[in-house]
């Protein structure tokens, strides 16, 4: 990157099923708000909004942004929306570095939202996703399409329902930490195993929830970053994918994030993820995703070995590399800002912000982002972005 | 080239929540046939639609209303011909305006109602920007901007 | 969550009517399947990747499939499947086998309902159903032009 | 002067600041604009669109380091637009990603990418079928549900109380605007790639159909099927371009208040804004005279005179002496959407880029029948949301 680009102000809203009591400019403000007073700054000192959102069937308005612009301070300046799916906040935080990184501004705000307590019927705005053509019709949904692919993993890798309830149980007593979290509610692995079966072997607490909720981060040029705060989070690294994900057609090199990984850590100098990142805030609306995440991501080297680490509590709080301290997406999943919330989650960890969910120490976190689906003719988007209270 | 087509239909119901503010604004406006605006103590400016936060000042106005007459002046009027016309809307002809209520700073959109359409171009002609204008309130309100409609004062 | 009287919702519908052209490589396939009872696939002439569903262009070598036809053996393989037995809004009535089936030596999978499965049993079903096993395509009778054109069911083993 | 090669642009408005790096345009291509492309499906229209833009810069497709794309998933009739449409824009196994504005802001996100040093290459694409859905359906959706959606607020009405706005504070007539579809529709005869391609007279614009007061008929753009890909490149990767490259001199973008009651609608304000940050960085200070050609996003005959009092081309309500004079004409001193503009084709999304790429082809020198003899400096404009909301500027130089 020509300059260095850090993180010196987040703000987040509760996460909740419905925020009855704000309209959907009055949540973003929220977020917008309280990510300046973070950062002590004040809406002049913004050059530019980025603003991130994924489908706006979920709000029911077309292009929500502009409906928001007013509320999150973008007036008279520079603004975008971006959407790539629940990659959104991911790629909205990385256009927001790029508007430093690029030289035409010094303090950018992004701002991601989304309302997904708005309709009764999120699973159907999910079934207008798919291919008109080759894919609607066929009653496909986002908890099908992952009971297909764990079935398959199931009988491939020796993954159990086990596996995936003690991540559920690990993210559901994360939760009980961060004030922002949806779901707050401990849950034993027995809990999990018993919930509502929904298409087998996926059971209710295995998903995340619907969730209405904002997040907005402030990120700065090295020179006003130091200005602004004592502590930046430094963007050291950061990556992204698409790729077409037809079932049948393994693509190993991109799935789960290996690809956006991959730049991340090139840019971020790291080789050795498992001692050089302290915590990762991976993107896991199913409680099947973290495991995937420790191949994928580099923590370990075959999808047995990942089992044996689920079963080592290695992604715990007190494990060798917390994953999801702040409860994850399982916890919480308001979906066009959920993964710009694990950017902020990753830059409060960094920089000892993070309170009750801290991870003693964190020097190096990992935030990720996914979006779309596999599906005939269909792609699926990856983030990644490695923050440091180190600049390189 | 390709002769098929496939043809589907997006039906989404839709419960939007529109906060405290808006949510006083229409409750007021049912129930007492009142019009409020929010008001910014540090710019002074009057907001109709009120707005939860001055986007200037960037600071909350929750608690900063002001009642505005429900009198004002014309901003701005189109009259609709076109024959698109979904279910929940007037059917063409019609006029829909941007008017000044109560001296608030911003105008609010509204349908003009209470003139002949017969020849659309004689009204845009007689219609003139700073017309005194006025909110006529319906019997039976529910809570809706529909609740009031705009009228010109003289007629 | 408690209602608060002081908070209004305001209804609203979507109603988005929309007409997608299949363009001529979904057209094709589709006419194939309505007046052939063909199952057909295109093929990259570079990765000799063959596509089903079929696609007009290839993806990683960037190049139109546009005239590269292969036609398939209606049979497989069930590569992944899910019993429904919950109902989804706007979604076949449950229960119902939803699954990914690799037809003839197409390199990609297609997703249909499996047909012909007694899910009176849901778990018995399940047990009765496994990753690899033959299934073949049956065209119907009366063909609209469409995907339903076809269903897929187990194949006698 | 925008001629200049500079390799050093030092915006003023940011102190410390240098920009080190150029980026230039160094493929181009288009669809034929239509209405209704029944036969074509929008994947095909976008790879063939995409294809295309990789073979004018004599490229393949692993020489493509990001992929930047615009699109609306309620212009599209895919939930997640993107996720349907990437691959064919060429994203497998990019570093992709999508603005969901119009296409000049996808020109400025990939433009910083570029500028951040982190790329080399982009594709830059977008695209609008707009005859799959229901365009007066989809935009009445843009207001909110509940002050401005009920009383009947949607893509017409809206521009409607804006050229009233406007028409009426400055006394602009109805001939002076038809005279900008008459323009538009004649340079659109020169364009093999318009959709609309009859010329129209001044009493036939006159006589159209009234819509929304002041809006006729013919005062709207069509609605069109059509895309756009261009293939933006650094300094070193543009040098060796197979059909030559246009260089991005300045860009600017902005954005005003949702609230149409909130503002003047007789001016454009953000685009002022989006210009004039445009306009520093390319070092220009007398647009009419620096500028040999423009490409605006007409999204009325109103709002094309809108746009030049907005980019300081004339004083606030004279716009139609500009018009009436001859001044943007196709042999005037600076010709506007001299391609025939969004009048004469409207694939929604991407006019912005379509305006983009044309600005680029006439400093190359390749616009064809509609080349502005000697083009060196363009400027395309880009408006996204209602009511001139979010504009961009583009401007490139030989």
């Amino acid at each position: 990157m020509a300059r260095r680009v850090a993180v010196v102000g987040t703000g987040q809203t509760p996460y909740k099923t419905r925020r009855r009591d704000v309209s959907v400019p009055e949540l973003v403000h929220e977020a917008a708000g309280a990510a300046l007073s973070d950062a002590q700054l004040t809406i002049r000192d913004i050059d530019a909004v980025v603003f991130g959102t994924a489908p706006e069937a979920f709000e029911g308005v077309n292009s929500p942004d502009k409906w928001a612009a007013d509320a999150v301070g973008a007036l008279n300046k520079p603004f975008m929306r971006i959407h790539t799916g629940g990659a959104t906040g991911g790629s909205a935080a990385q256009a927001g570095v790029h508007h430093i990184a690029s030289g035409l501004f010094d303090v950018v705000m992004v701002v991601a939202m989304q309302r997904v307590g708005q309709t009764p019927e999120a699973q159907r705005i999910l079934g207008l996703i798919w291919d008109p053509i080759f894919a609607a019709g066929f009653s496909l949904n986002l908890i099908t399409t992952v009971a297909m692919a764990t079935s398959i993993n199931m009988q491939k890798t020796g993954l159990t329902e086990e596996h995936m309830a003690r991540i559920s149980m690990k993210d559901h007593l994360n939760a009980l930490n961060n004030p922002y979290a949806h779901v707050r509610k401990a849950v034993t692995v027995e809990d999990v195993l018993k919930s509502f079966p929904l298409v087998k072997p996926i059971k209710l607490l295995d998903c995340c929830p619907s969730s209405d909720g904002a997040c907005a981060i402030i990120f700065a040029s090295e020179t006003r970053a130091r200005k602004i705060t004592p502590k930046p989070a430094w963007v050291i690294g950061m990556g992204g994918s698409t790729s077409v994900t037809t079932p049948g057609e393994e693509n190993d090199e991109a799935t789960l994030g290996r690809l956006a990984a991959k730049n991340a850590y090139r840019m971020a100098g790291i080789d050795r993820p498992r001692r050089q990142i302290d915590v990762v805030e991976p993107y896991d609306p199913f409680s099947i995703t973290e495991i995937g995440y420790y191949e994928s991501l580099g923590f370990c080297d075959s999808p047995a070995e990942a089992l044996r680490m689920v079963e080592r509590g290695f992604g715990e709080m007190t494990g060798e590399v917390p994953f999801s301290p702040s409860g994850g997406v399982l916890c919480s999943n308001p979906i066009g800002a959920t993964a710009l919330v694990r950017v902020a989650e990753a830059a409060m960890q960094v920089t000892g912000n993070a309170g009750a969910h801290q991870v003693p120490d964190a020097k190096v976190a990992l935030a990720m982002g996914a979006g779309g689906s596999p599906a005939p003719g269909s792609a699926t988007f990856m983030t990644a972005m490695v923050l440091s209270s180190q600049s390189r | 080239m390709g002769s098929i087509e496939v043809s589907a239909r997006w039906e989404v119901p839709f419960s939007h929540d529109i906060g405290e503010t808006s949510s006083k604004f229409l409750i007021e406006l049912r129930d007492h046939a009142r019009i409020m605006g929010t008001k910014c103590p540090e710019c002074g400016r009057v907001f109709l639609p009120p707005r939860a936060f001055c986007e200037r000042c960037f600071i909350p106005l929750k608690d900063h209303w002001v009642e505005l007459e429900p009198r004002g002046t014309l901003e701005a009027f189109t009259i609709v011909t076109d024959a698109y016309a979904p279910a929940g809307l007037p059917r063409p002809p019609y006029v829909i305006c941007l008017v000044k209520l109560g001296g608030s700073d911003t105008a609010i959109p509204q349908t003009l109602q209470g003139l002949d359409l017969s020849d659309p171009r004689r009204v845009a002609r007689e219609l003139k920007v700073g017309a005194p204008v006025k909110a006529v309130f319906k019997e039976n309100r529910e809570g809706r901007i529909t609740d009031f409609h705009i009228e010109l004062m003289n007629v | 969550m408690a209602q608060r009287a002081d908070l209004l919702e305001i209804p609203g519908t979507w109603d988005l009517p929309w007409t997608y052209a299949a363009g001529e490589v979904g057209s094709r396939y589709i006419e194939e399947l309505r007046d052939n009872a063909r199952m057909m696939a295109t093929k990259c002439p570079g990765c000799g990747r063959v596509l089903l569903p079929p696609k007009s262009f290839c993806e990683r070598c960037f190049v139109s499939l546009k005239g590269h036809w292969v036609e398939l053996e209606p049979s497989g393989t069930l590569e992944a499947f899910a019993i429904v037995t919950i109902p989804f809004p706007e979604q076949r009535e449950p229960p119902y086998v939803v699954g990914y089936f690799k037809i003839g030596n197409a390199s990609t999978n297609i997703l249909h309902f499996l047909e012909g499965v007694d899910l009176s049993d849901p778990d018995k079903a399940r047990e009765k159903l496994h990753i690899g096993m033959p299934v073949k395509v049956i065209f119907k009778e009366k063909r609209e032009g469409r995907m339903t054109d076809f269903y897929i069911v187990p194949a006698e083993e | 002067m925008l001629g200049d090669n500079l390799n050093l642009t030092r915006d003023s408005s940011l102190p410390g600041v240098i920009m080190k790096r150029k980026v230039g345009v160094i493929g181009i291509s288009q669809t034929k604009h239509e209405g209704a492309k029944r036969g074509q499906d929008l994947v095909d229209m976008i790879f063939e669109t995409t294809r295309g833009a990789l073979d004018d810069a004599g490229m393949e497709i692993g020489e493509i380091d990001s992929v930047v794309l615009a699109a609306h998933d309620l212009i599209d009739g895919r939930s997640i637009s993107s996720m349907l449409l990437a691959a064919p824009a060429g994203a497998h196994m990019k570093e992709e990603t999508r603005v969901a504005d119009d296409g000049a802001f996808a020109v400025a996100l990939a433009w910083m990418r570029l500028m951040s040093g982190e790329f080399g290459t982009s594709l830059v694409v977008s695209w609008s079928k707009l005859s799959e859905g229901n365009f007066d359906a989809i935009t009445q959706l843009n207001f909110d549900p509940v002050f401005y959606r009920p009383v009947g607020l949607n893509h017409l009405t809206a521009h409607a109380l804006q050229a009233m706005s406007y028409s009426s504070r400055y006394g602009v007539t109805e001939a002076q605007a038809a005279g900008v579809t008459v323009k538009n529709r004649s340079n659109a005869l020169d364009n093999p790639l318009a959709h609309l391609r009859q010329k129209v007279t001044m009493d036939e614009v006159l006589r159209s159909p009234l819509l929304a007061w002041p809006l006729k008929e013919l005062d709207m753009p069509p609605r069109s099927d059509g895309a756009c890909a261009l293939v933006l490149a650094s300094e070193k990767r543009a040098k060796k371009a197979k059909n030559g490259c246009a260089w991005i001199r300045g860009i600017g973008w902005g954005n005003d208040t949702y609230y149409l009651g909130d503002k003047d609608l007789a001016g454009m304000p953000s685009l002022t804004l989006a210009a004039n940050k445009a306009f520093k960085m390319a070092k220009v200070n007398d647009p009419l005279k620096q500028l040999d050609v423009a490409e605006l996003h007409d999204v009325s005959s109103y709002h094309e005179l809108m746009a030049y009092e907005a980019l300081g081309l004339c004083k606030p309500g004279e716009g139609h002496r500009l018009v009436d004079e001859g001044t943007t004409s196709p042999k005037g001193e600076l010709p506007v959407n001299p391609s025939g503009g969004a009048l004469s084709s409207n694939p929604y999304t991407a006019v912005g880029l379509v305006r983009v790429a044309e600005a680029a082809l006439q400093v190359m020198g390749r616009a064809g029948a509609h080349q502005v003899p000697g083009a060196k400096a363009a400027l395309a404009h880009g408006t996204s949301g209602m009511c001139g909301q979010s504009n961009c500027v583009v401007i490139v130089g030989s």
